[in-house]
C-alpha cells in the first residue's frame, strides 16, 4: 500500500476505508469457504491486531439480516446460513413412483368390492395368507383406513378405501366399481361351458359359473 | 520416469528448458545436456530449439534448427546414451530436410523444401501456442487453490412424495383374477345335465318288450344315441342310460312283466318278456 | 392478477417488488447452500415459470461484485465462489492443483481449445504419444469426458471438457479461454495435420508410438 499523497488526511481515511472493506470481504470470503463455523479469534488472526473485527461482523450481520443468507453465531464462532424464514421453501419435493406388489393390488381389489372386510376375510378370498406388510403399503398409499371392528368372536378389525381410493381411480363412488358381470363381458373374467368345466375339473380347470355372484355385493 | 529436475509441471518454464539447449556449445556438462526426459518428445526439443534463435517462430530458418537438431543428436550418439526411436525419426527426417532446403528441387510431385519447412513451422507455433496457452490457463485462478466453493454446504430437505403407480385396469384385472382362481377351488356346484330318467327307460322298455322274441342283451335297449361316444359328455349319457334301463328292468321284473338273467359274474344281462311260461332249465339268476 | 382500476397499480407493483425479493433470497439461499454449481433449470423450476430468473440473477452477480463472494457461471450452471482477487490470502496448496504432470496440463489445454479432439490429434500436435494414465488423470479431476466417435475410419473417440473443467478455471464458456479468438485468428487451432503429412504416415497416429513419452505422470 502507498502512503505518497500530499493531502493526506483525506487519503488516510479513504485508505482506511478501503482497508477496511478488504478485511470485511475477507471474512465474508473465509466464513463462506469454511466448513465450520469460524472462531473469532482465528479471524481477528487472519486480520491482524488493528482490525475491528467487532464491528466488521456487526456490519456483515446487518448487510446479511434481509438476505437468503444470515450471519449467524453461536458460543463465538461464525457461520453463514441460509435464512430460517426460507426453509419452507428450500424444501423440494420429488417423487418417487413404486409399482404396488401383485398381493397389493389383489387385497386393495378385495377390500374395494367387499368392505368391510377382515383380514382373514380377505385371506379366505385370495386363498393366501396376507402380509401385515401388505395392508401397511395400501395404508402408507392412503387407499385404505381401518373401520369398525366386526362384532363376531375376536372382534376382528375390518377395513375400508378411502376418498384417496376413489381419487386415485377416478371413482365417483363405491357405485362406479364395475360388477362382476361388467368385469365379465370387458373379458377380465374367463367364463367357459359349464358341461365342459364339470367334466375338466379332473384337469383343474375353473367350475362352473354359479358360485361367481356371491362375491358381489 | 517422472520428471525428477524438470520444470514445474504447472508452469512450463521456457527459461529452465533453455538452459540445456544453450550449453549445446560446449560451455556446460555433456550428460545434463542431452537430458531428453526434459522434453515432451522431438517437437518440443525442436521448439525449446527454435526458442534459441530469439526470433519470431513464423522468421525461424528451419534450417539452421535442423543442423542444431542433428548435432544435439549426434552428441547424445557421441555420449552412446540412448535415444528414443521418435526422435532419431524426426532426426532421419530433418536431414531429409535439410537436403531438400539445400539441393535444387527436383521434377516430382513430392513437396518442396520450402512446403516441408513451412508444415514444421506451423507444427512448432501450433505447439508452441498451446503452451502458452496451457500457462496462461494454469495461471487462472483455480477452484480449490485460489477460489473457494461454500466450505459448508447445507443440504436442502428434500421430500420423497410416494406415487404409487397403479391403475383402475390394474385393480380390475386382480379382482377378476381372483374371481377366476375362485371358480377352481370353490364348492362344486352340478349344472342340470341332460339325463336318461327311470321314467323313461321303463316306458322304453315296455314298448321294446313286445318286439322282442326272445332273451335280449340290456344294453340293447339304449336309445342308439345314448349308447356312448368318445366324449365324456357322451358316456356319461350312456352311463345314466344304462343305469336307468338297469333300474327300469328291475322295477318290470317286479311287476313280473320281465325276467332277467344273468349267465355270470360281470357278464351281460339278458332280458325276455314273462307271456311265455318260464322254461325250468334256465338258471334265473336274478338281480336283487 | 387484477387488470382494473388504475390506483391499484402501485398496490400490485409494490407486491410484485416483494416477490421478486422473496424469489431472489431464495435464488441466493440455494445456490449458497450448495458447494456444486446449480443448472439455470432446476432454479427456474424452483422459482416458477413467471419468474424472471434472470433478471434475479444478474441483479445478484451485481450485487456481489464488489463482495468477498462472487456469483459465477459456468455451462450454465450458478455459484458462489470466494473473490479470485482475494487468492493470495485465501490459497491453499492442494494435492489435485500440485500434481498434473506437463503432459497433462499440455494434454487438458489441447482439449479444451480443440475440442472435440482425439488422440491421435492431441499426439499430432504434441509431437509425442499420449500415455494412458494422462488422459485417466484428466478424467479422474474430472475436467475431460469422451464425446462422439468421429466418423473417420477406425470411428476414434473424441474429447471434450467438462462444465466442472470450466468451474475450476473460473470460466463462464469455452469462449473464455484466454487468447482463444487470437489463436483461431492465427489459424493455430485448425485441425491441419502438420506432422502426419510430414511424416508421410498412413496410421491414425501422428508420430511413432513405440516410445511413450517417459515424463508422463
Amino acid at each position: 500500500m502507498t502512503v505518497d499523497t500530499v493531502t493526506e488526511a483525506p487519503a488516510d481515511q479513504e485508505e482506511g476505508f478501503d482497508r477496511r472493506a478488504e478485511q470485511m470481504r475477507l471474512v465474508e470470503a473465509v466464513l463462506f469457504a469454511s466448513a465450520e463455523p469460524v472462531e473469532e479469534a482465528a479471524l481477528a488472526a487472519r486480520l491482524g491486531p488493528e482490525a475491528d473485527l467487532r464491528g466488521i461482523l456487526d456490519e456483515l450481520q446487518a448487510h446479511y439480516s434481509h438476505r437468503g443468507v444470515h450471519l449467524m453465531a453461536a458460543a463465538g464462532r461464525w457461520a453463514f446460513r441460509t435464512a430460517p424464514d426460507l426453509a419452507p421453501l428450500l424444501q423440494r419435493e420429488t417423487e418417487v413412483t413404486s409399482r404396488l406388489s401383485r398381493a397389493a393390488v389383489e387385497t386393495l381389489s378385495i377390500i374395494a368390492y367387499h368392505q368391510p372386510v377382515t383380514r382373514a376375510e380377505i385371506e379366505s378370498i385370495r386363498g393366501v395368507a396376507t402380509s401385515k406388510g401388505t395392508l401397511d403399503i395400501l395404508m402408507e398409499a392412503g387407499w385404505i383406513k381401518p373401520g369398525r371392528r366386526r362384532e363376531t368372536p375376536g372382534r376382528p378389525l375390518t377395513w375400508l378405501t378411502t376418498p384417496a381410493f376413489l381419487d386415485h381411480f377416478g371413482l365417483e363412488s363405491l357405485r362406479d366399481l364395475p360388477g362382476v358381470d361388467d368385469l365379465r363381458a370387458a373379458g377380465l373374467l374367463d367364463a367357459r361351458p359349464a358341461i365342459t368345466t364339470l367334466f375338466s375339473r379332473g384337469d383343474d380347470a375353473a367350475l362352473p359359473r354359479a358360485v361367481e355372484d356371491s362375491a358381489e355385493d | 520416469m517422472a520428471e525428477p529436475q524438470g520444470p514445474d509441471p504447472d508452469w512450463p518454464d521456457q527459461d529452465q528448458k533453455e538452459a540445456p539447449a544453450l550449453d549445446l556449445a560446449g560451455e556446460g556438462e555433456p550428460a545434463l545436456l542431452v537430458d531428453l526426459g526434459e522434453f515432451e518428445g522431438p517437437i518440443d526439443l525442436l521448439l525449446t530449439l527454435a526458442r534459441d534463435q530469439k526470433v519470431d517462430l513464423t522468421r525461424i530458418s528451419i534450417l539452421a534448427l535442423a543442423e542444431q537438431y542433428l548435432a544435439f543428436v549426434e552428441e547424445a550418439h557421441r555420449l552412446r546414451l540412448e535415444v528414443a526411436a521418435d526422435y532419431l525419426v524426426t532426426a532421419a527426417w530433418l536431414a531429409y530436410l535439410k537436403s531438400r532446403l539445400l539441393l535444387p528441387t527436383p521434377e516430382t510431385e513430392e513437396p518442396t523444401g520450402e512446403e516441408l519447412a513451412q508444415a514444421l513451422a506451423f507444427q512448432l507455433q501450433r505447439l508452441e501456442a498451446m503452451q502458452t496457452a496451457a500457462a496462461r490457463l494454469m495461471a487462472r485462478p483455480r477452484l480449490g487453490r485460489d477460489v473457494f466453493p461454500r466450505g459448508a454446504p447445507e443440504d436442502l430437505p428434500v421430500f420423497e412424495r410416494r406415487v404409487t403407480e397403479v391403475t383402475l385396469y390394474d385393480l380390475l384385472r386382480a379382482y377378476g383374477d381372483i374371481k377366476r382362481r375362485q371358480q377352481k377351488t370353490g364348492p362344486l356346484h352340478l349344472p342340470p345335465v341332460d339325463l336318461f330318467t327311470i321314467e323313461d327307460a321303463i316306458r322304453r322298455v315296455e314298448a321294446m318288450l313286445g318286439r322282442l322274441p326272445d332273451w335280449t342283451r340290456l344294453d340293447r335297449f339304449l336309445p342308439p344315441d345314448w349308447r356312448g361316444g368318445t366324449s365324456r359328455e357322451d358316456k356319461l349319457k350312456a352311463r345314466s342310460a344304462l343305469a336307468a334301463t338297469f333300474v327300469a328292468t328291475l322295477e318290470l321284473a317286479k311287476a313280473g312283466q320281465l325276467e332277467v338273467r344273468q349267465d355270470g359274474t360281470f357278464g351281460p344281462l339278458y332280458v325276455r318278456r314273462t307271456d311265455p311260461p318260464p322254461q325250468p332249465a334256465q338258471s334265473t339268476d336274478k338281480e336283487p
